[in-house]
């Protein structure tokens, strides 16, 4: 009964913090985008301006249900929910601490990437149920962005998954008691990095929105929550990639003196972060230097990487 | 080794002239001349060495012949060999090759060296027929003088000849092959009795097949035989393509293609199943019977002069069959001599059908009449043609028919009357023949040239052997002699004594 | 379910979880169609295009290329698989293992090769092809 | 994998290493000509390594392939025909506005699939070999996009033959459902003691043969056959023809050989319907054709048909006859299709009738090579095809399938009609027209002249002087 | 959760699967949705291999998945480069439509 009741508050709590977490994000990345860019950024309702996020909170709630009468009804009333439901699923997975996770599945790391090639659904359907030109122009490259950083998310991960001898993220954390894997996994991680940015289309990848060529692409026509679905989607995405980054290469919840979930929580932040310094400071490349990017550069690495982690690891024995 | 000869002869004549024809439109036709003289030769030869032997002692039934492995595996072997009935018929072969030969000389004057490829390979495929002793080889040469035939009939023939070649393929083809069959069937059954997989003829001979069994086999021998004699309901190839074809082809058709089929069933039907033979003889004799009226009447109908012919070559082979199945001397010696005059005379009136055709362009009779004005030449030899036919005495046809008659009489005394009667209806179409082609009014022809050097000898030929075959038979009952006795010795009921190899030199 | 999940944690919080992350989507998105306002403008019920008015159909053909992306990621995606599998058995495989990944990876090489010869991976528009096209084009005689 | 593996698994890995090759000398830019060599010299070389493996023979690779003389024998025989078609290639694509390059890449996977199935005892080969095979040839088909025939030719088959992998696939996992393995040995172990059929492998057995059945182009699973044949291009209707169902044919006698599928009665019985259907209808729909694709099409059906007369008897002469049937049918058929393929032009292929009148006044050694084929096709003495029908009817008339024997016969007599037509078209009219323009690659045509010459020489042989290869074949043993 | 699947239902479901293709490519006329239903045959299959290797306690089931997983993939891409040909050259993707061909 008890163990029960841990679960169902760990659940509660879990999807709670998420919610809150993405919303708040969107706080931090403004704050922080001002400080970069020496200005204030939200700062007038409550304290450091905080409570914009509840703000935008209930004006988004309150906004008017828009649902294009052009538009393929059903299809671009679920296309949104799809990202966010698939981000906050890919969460079971990661261990935030010893025993602090919903699923600790055998087959934890092709969950995630099952999970994170859903997102891709969200945004062809959304950007086509939209009948927009800029949406479905979106809405393909888009597709074509991510579907191809899937396959180098992949193989990047692959050289953990040798080390480790596991897909499952636990076993992988504890792989790295001695020495984590951001070590003997250099190239993993900078690609796992880039694919993760990419698979999340944050900038400087967010070539499917692109506001100054595409007015927003694929989520154009969107307003109101279901706008806002697409951004929790987005800015779950980051905590996830961050998180999954954090477990895979830096050692998870390990750390000394301090208690593990609050080292999982310090080293995620640091790469949110991260994530929106490189916003901040990176131009968006074009469509097909992304691409070309992906399939010359990323690709032909991640194989090499592969053979040359094999080849280490069999002649260490 | 002279009998791969006389094929290899044909075969390489035939594939030289194939390419001789590239260069030169008359080289083919004196190859193919060649090829077929010096065949000839060596045959009437070897006739002459053997003659002796044949009149002296009729024990020693096989003249030579020649052995060889072929696919061991299946127990097929390339085995050739020569009794009295082969080597008649294969001087036959030769002869009215050489006819053939001649009287396309003028007629074909388009693709020379592939018709004469072909002239000599069907030539080399009844040869073949005539020779085999193994009864896969049989087969073998018995489809490879089909499909020379077939383009002789496609190409080189008149207005209907695709038709007619198609008819006559398919009707050979489709009955070749249930003998083809039948053979395999007699090979599994010798093969699981013996434990000795042969297609090997004397092997074959002695096979015990179960009677219900044996029926069928040999219907499957007995339908390829049919339709090539042809037997009445198998006939309806027989005037097409005799209609159809180049004289040459007609005289091939007529004079040793039909003989294929009466020399299958001596060689193949009677001694292989002789207690079915026995139990089938009077129907056969009856679809003979049959086949002799049938065929006169129809041949009395008809206006088309080749066709007519065709008709009376229904007729005679009727004869033929009716005298195979009375299974006694004096029927089978009529037998052959029928054939070799069949091929004779209805070979002559092919050839004068062509002739008048060149001349007059047309088949048709109710277009001809007062030719004999005309050409007194092809009048007379035509007149005696048409006796021949008929079976006017003096002429081979007449000693023919007569041992058939007599034969048959012995056996089967109905089937002699109405047999009998067709000879009344032959001689009603022979005259008719005469009648309208060469007495009555002219019909306007205009002028026409009578008999050239070349026609004169091929007529000369004809008329000079059925002549002697009607005066002399005795060499050509001489050297059948020895076989016939065998096949008729064979089919007494309580007889031992085997049908096979006994004294090779 | 057993199979999936061989130790660790139980399943049935997997299925709350998946559950409870549904209701509250489905929350959201039908408390916002409550709460939210109506109204009917003038340009409402066309789509956007940056303030002119509808130019066609927005199902569009669009390029091949983008068909050659997705075929090019279900093939290398699919090849994945087999390197996924390969990299899970690792320690077992060993040497053996390890030449027959490098045969099969040299082979994804050889491909990825063949398809950045044949222009397969140049996403952008060629320059040089836009600029064979102009030319082909019938112009009028500026002089006439 | 041990060195020996390599070592017996030979011919493959070089037909696998040959397609990368060729795609490396696509990425050099090199010319289709220099290509075209090229490959012919690697499936020559591939041709040879099965004289370099010959001594090794039979060699298991356990679990997946067995290299016994019937696979090495089948193996050849694919590999040959891959050459024979890649000969044929130059002329005929270098005239076409696709780029040819491609096409040599598939022709190396295509035949490595076939390969593949010819030597492999367990589903997981054979599946892997099939599906090489297959996709392979749907690029093939369609490979001359331009042509809407092409095409649609390519769509159905995808369709089909993606539908009948299906059925292959239910059928085996049924199968494996019931004897726990997919090895054939193992099959047959299981299935050792079973005197009546278990319904589960009945059902997956059933399911099978209607997936080979599709790939093999039996009635009643022919209907792709003429549009395939008629909208493909002629080299690659040729080797859909002969190695696409030789592998298919190969590991199907393998199959049936192991698990002994000939005590089955219902089986048996099923095949004969097949088999009866097949010859009967081929021959019949191949009568009012015109186009000689879809002519040799038909007879291609039928000829499958004849060659499960051999296949069902299931006595140890079984193999043998479909090992010499197989090839000469391969060698027929490819002489056929060579001729096609040498007379097609850049805008349509020589598929009408009406285009080979008088070619034998035209181009008699193409006539004579053509006419050679499709008498063979037919049976005619002489030729290759009567020697290998005489095979069938002595291995069906052996076991007592009389009535196989008698349709047979009685559906080749059908059969003639249609081949005579043929021949009849290339003899009839007068070489009354101009000479033919000269050829347009001397040396390529030159190449396909001899080639095709010796695939008719080789007709000839098989007619004439079959008891080499005869004896050969009857080393085969599959059990 | 101990697995309380049978082998007979897994079957059931695949053949039901199996049976739902092939009507699936019997009744439509559009080919991409023919080449939907052979999927999901496929896939059926592929099930139904599974099932099999774990009844058995093999992984030559899954093995073989994976196998038609890779096959269906290319497949797909061939199927859809011809689809794209199809309506390109005809404007339909009717199967009915596509009878230049006489036979």
């Amino acid at each position: 009964m008890n163990e029960v009741f841990r679960y169902l508050l760990m659940i509660v709590v879990m999807l709670f913090t998420l919610t809150t977490i993405a919303a708040w994000l969107i706080w931090l990345e403004r704050r922080m985008l001002a400080l970069w860019q020496d200005r204030y950024g939200p700062n007038r309702a409550g304290p450091f301006g905080l409570l914009i996020v509840a703000a935008d909170t209930i004006k988004l709630f309150f906004k008017e249900d828009w649902i294009p009468p052009f538009a393929e009804k059903t299809i671009f009333v679920i296309a949104p929910t799809i990202v966010a439901a698939a981000v906050l699923l890919s969460f079971v997975i990661i261990p935030f601490a010893p025993g602090i996770l919903v699923a600790d599945l055998n087959v934890g790391l092709l969950f995630f990437l099952a999970m994170s090639s859903l997102g891709v659904y969200s945004i062809v359907l959304g950007g086509w149920a939209s009948n927009n030109k800029y949406s479905l122009l979106g809405a393909l490259r888009g597709a074509s962005q991510m579907i191809s950083y899937e396959v180098f998310m992949g193989l990047s991960l692959m050289g953990v998954v040798m080390l480790s001898g596991s897909f499952r993220l636990t076993d992988i954390v504890m792989a790295q008691k001695d020495l984590w894997f951001v070590v003997t996994q250099p190239v993993g991680f900078v690609l796992f990095l880039i694919a993760g940015i990419a698979e999340t289309h944050r900038l400087p990848f967010d070539i499917p929105e692109a506001e100054s060529e595409l007015v927003a692409g694929f989520h154009s026509e969107y307003s109101g929550m279901k706008f806002g679905m697409f951004f929790i989607g987005e800015y779950l995405g980051i905590t996830l990639v961050s998180a999954m980054v954090v477990t895979i290469f830096f050692g998870g919840w390990l750390g000394p003196f301090l208690p593990p979930i609050v080292w999982f929580a310090l080293k995620t932040f640091v790469f949110i972060v991260l994530f929106i310094l490189l916003r901040a400071s990176l131009p968006r490349p074009r469509y097909d230097q992304l691409m070309e990017y992906g399939w010359k550069i990323i690709l032909p690495i991640a194989l090499l990487n592969l053979l040359i982690t094999g080849a280490f690891a069999l002649l260490k024995g | 080794m002279m009998l791969v000869l006389l094929i290899v002869i044909l075969m390489t004549g035939g594939v030289i002239a194939l390419l001789a024809g590239k260069w030169n439109k008359s080289f083919p036709r004196w190859i193919a001349l060649v090829s077929c003289l010096v065949g000839l030769m060596v045959l009437v030869l070897f006739w002459l060495d053997q003659h002796d032997v044949l009149h002296v002692n009729s024990d020693e039934n096989w003249l030579v012949q020649y052995q060889m492995t072929w696919i061991p595996t299946f127990g097929i072997t390339f085995h050739l060999a020569v009794d009295g009935l082969s080597l008649l018929l294969l001087i036959l072969t030769f002869f009215i090759g050489i006819l053939a030969v001649l009287c396309s000389w003028e007629e074909i004057k388009t693709r020379t060296g592939f018709y004469y490829f072909n002239l000599l390979w069907i030539l080399a495929g009844v040869a073949g027929v005539f020779m085999a002793m193994d009864l896969f080889l049989f087969y073998f040469f018995w489809e490879v003088m089909l499909i020379p035939m077939y383009f002789l009939i496609g190409i080189w023939g008149s207005e209907n000849r695709v038709y007619a070649a198609y008819k006559f393929f398919i009707f050979t083809q489709a009955s070749g092959l249930l003998m083809f069959l039948a053979i395999l069937g007699l090979y599994f059954i010798h093969g699981n009795n013996t434990g000795v997989y042969t297609f090997n003829y004397f092997e074959l001979m002695g096979t015990v097949i179960p009677s219900q069994t044996a029926i069928w086999l040999m219907m499957g021998f007995m339908v390829a035989f049919a339709v090539k004699l042809p037997i009445v309901p198998f006939h309806t190839w027989l005037p097409d393509a005799h209609g159809e074809a180049p004289t040459a082809g007609s005289l091939i058709l007529a004079g040793l293609l039909l003989k294929t089929g009466a020399y299958g069933m001596l060689r193949f039907v009677i001694p292989l199943f002789p207690d079915v033979a026995r139990q089938v003889a009077v129907p056969a004799m009856v679809l003979g019977v049959i086949g002799i009226i049938y065929g006169a009447v129809l041949a009395y109908s008809q206006t088309d002069l080749k066709r007519l012919v065709a008709f009376t070559s229904v007729s005679h082979m009727g004869f033929v069959l009716t005298g195979i199945f009375a299974f006694n001397e004096l029927a089978l010696q009529g037998v052959v001599m029928q054939l070799v005059t069949h091929a004779i005379s209805t070979g002559a009136l092919f050839i004068l059908a062509g002739m008048i055709k060149e001349r007059l362009h047309t088949r048709d009779m109710d277009l001809m009449g007062g030719l004999w004005t005309q050409m007194p030449r092809l009048g007379t030899i035509g007149m005696v043609f048409a006796m021949a036919s008929l079976g006017l005495p003096g002429l081979g046809s007449f000693i023919a028919e007569f041992l058939i008659l007599l034969g048959v009489f012995h056996a089967h005394f109905w089937v002699t009357v109405i047999a009998a009667s067709g000879l009344i209806f032959s001689a009603v179409y022979s005259l008719r023949i005469v009648q309208k082609i060469f007495l009555g009014p002219e019909k306007g022809t205009g002028h026409v040239p009578d008999f050239s050097l070349r026609e004169m000898i091929i007529m000369t030929a004809l008329t000079v052997s059925i002549v002697w075959l009607g005066l002399y038979p005795q060499p050509v009952i001489n050297t059948a002699k020895p076989a016939i006795v065998r096949l008729v010795q064979l089919l007494q009921p309580d007889s031992d004594i085997k049908y096979e190899q006994s004294h090779v030199r | 379910m057993e199979g999936l999940n061989a130790s660790g944690t139980p399943g049935w919080p997997f299925v709350v979880y998946t559950l409870l992350v549904f209701a509250l989507l489905t929350l959201i998105i039908s408390l916002s169609y409550f709460l939210g306002q109506r109204h009917q403008g003038g340009a409402s019920d066309q789509p956007y295009e940056s303030g002119i008015l509808e130019t066609g159909s927005a199902r569009l053909r669009f390029s091949a290329q983008f068909y050659l992306v997705a075929m090019m990621f279900v093939i290398f995606d699919i090849e994945v698989v087999f390197i996924v599998l390969w990299a899970l058995a690792f320690h077992e495989l060993g040497w053996p293992g390890y030449l027959s990944i490098c045969v099969f990876i040299g082979l994804l090489f050889a491909v990825l090769i063949y398809e950045w010869s044949i222009g397969a991976l140049n996403f952008g528009p060629d320059g040089k092809k836009i600029l064979k096209a102009y030319r082909k084009l019938p112009f009028k005689d500026p002089a006439i | 994998m041990s060195d020996n593996d390599f070592h017996a698994l030979m011919p493959l890995l070089l037909l696998a290493g040959a397609s990368v090759l060729v795609m490396m000398l696509i990425v050099a830019r090199l010319s289709h000509r220099i290509i075209q060599i090229a490959s012919l010299i690697l499936f020559i070389v591939s041709f040879s390594s099965l004289i370099y493996i010959r001594d090794s023979l039979p060699y298991h690779v356990d679990p997946l392939f067995v290299i016994d003389d019937f696979g090495a024998f089948m193996i050849g025989l694919i590999i040959f025909s891959g050459l024979v078609v890649n000969v044929l290639s130059y002329i005929y694509f270098e005239e076409k506005e696709e780029g040819p390059r491609e096409y040599y890449v598939l022709l190396f996977l295509c035949t490595l699939g076939a390969c593949v199935m010819a030597v492999s005892e367990h589903f997981i080969s054979l599946f892997l070999g099939l599906e090489i095979l297959t996709v392979g040839l749907y690029a093939l088909i369609a490979y001359l996009r331009k042509r809407n025939h092409s095409i649609e030719a390519g769509i159905k088959y995808l369709i089909l033959a993606a539908f009948s992998s299906a059925f292959l696939l239910f059928g085996m996992a049924l199968i494996y459902l019931q004897t726990g393995s997919m090895g054939f040995s193992d099959m047959a172990d299981a299935l050792a003691n079973v005197n009546t059929i278990p319904p589960l492998f009945l059902i997956g057995l059933g399911l099978m043969l209607v997936g080979i059945g599709f790939k093999l182009a039996v009635v009643p699973f022919h209907m792709w056959t003429a549009d395939v044949y008629q909208g493909a291009p002629v080299p690659v209707t040729a080797f859909i023809a002969t190695a696409s169902k030789g592998g298919v044919v190969a590991v199907m006698l393998r199959f049936f050989v192991a698990i002994d599928g000939f005590r089955f009665e219902g089986l048996v019985f099923l095949l004969i319907c097949i088999a009866i259907a097949s010859m009967i209808v081929g021959n019949l729909l191949a009568l009012r054709q015109t186009n000689i694709k879809r002519i040799l099409a038909y007879s291609s059906i039928a000829h499958l048909g004849y060659l499960l007369v051999a296949f069902i008897p299931g006595s140890a002469m079984a193999p043998q006859a479909v090992s010499f049937y197989l090839l000469a049918y391969f060698a027929t058929t490819l002489a056929a299709f060579g001729i096609v393929a040498v007379l097609s032009e850049r805008e349509s292929d020589a598929e009408e009738l009406t285009r080979y009148k008088a070619l034998f006044w035209k181009h008699p050694v193409l006539a004579c090579i053509l006419s050679s084929a499709l008498l063979s096709l037919a049976g005619i003495p002489l030729t290759a095809g009567f020697t290998g029908k005489f095979y069938i009817l002595a291995t069906s008339l052996q076991s007592g399938f009389w009535l196989l024997a008698i349709v047979l016969v009685g559906s080749s007599v059908i059969g003639l009609h249609y081949y005579l037509r043929v021949i009849t078209v290339m003899f009839s009219g007068i070489n009354d027209h101009l000479p033919e323009p000269k050829e347009k690659h001397p040396l390529f045509f030159a190449i396909s002249i001899v080639v095709l010459s010796i695939l008719a020489v080789v007709i000839i042989w098989l007619g004439v002087y079959p008891d080499r290869i005869i004896s050969f074949v009857q080393q085969f043993r599959l059990r | 959760m101990k697995s309380s699947v049978s082998i007979e239902m897994v079957m059931l479901l695949a053949g039901l699967l199996f049976t739902l293709g092939i009507a699936g490519v019997i009744i439509r006329k559009n080919i991409i949705f023919m080449l939907l239903s052979v999927e999901i045959m496929l896939n059926a299959s592929g099930l139904a291999f599974i099932a099999a290797g774990s009844h058995w306690g093999q992984p030559d089931g899954q093995v073989m998945f994976i196998f038609i997983l890779a096959m269906a993939a290319a497949e797909v891409s061939i199927g859809l480069a011809l689809i794209l040909q199809i309506y390109h050259q005809h404007k339909s993707l009717d199967i009915d439509k596509l009878k230049e061909m006489n036979g």
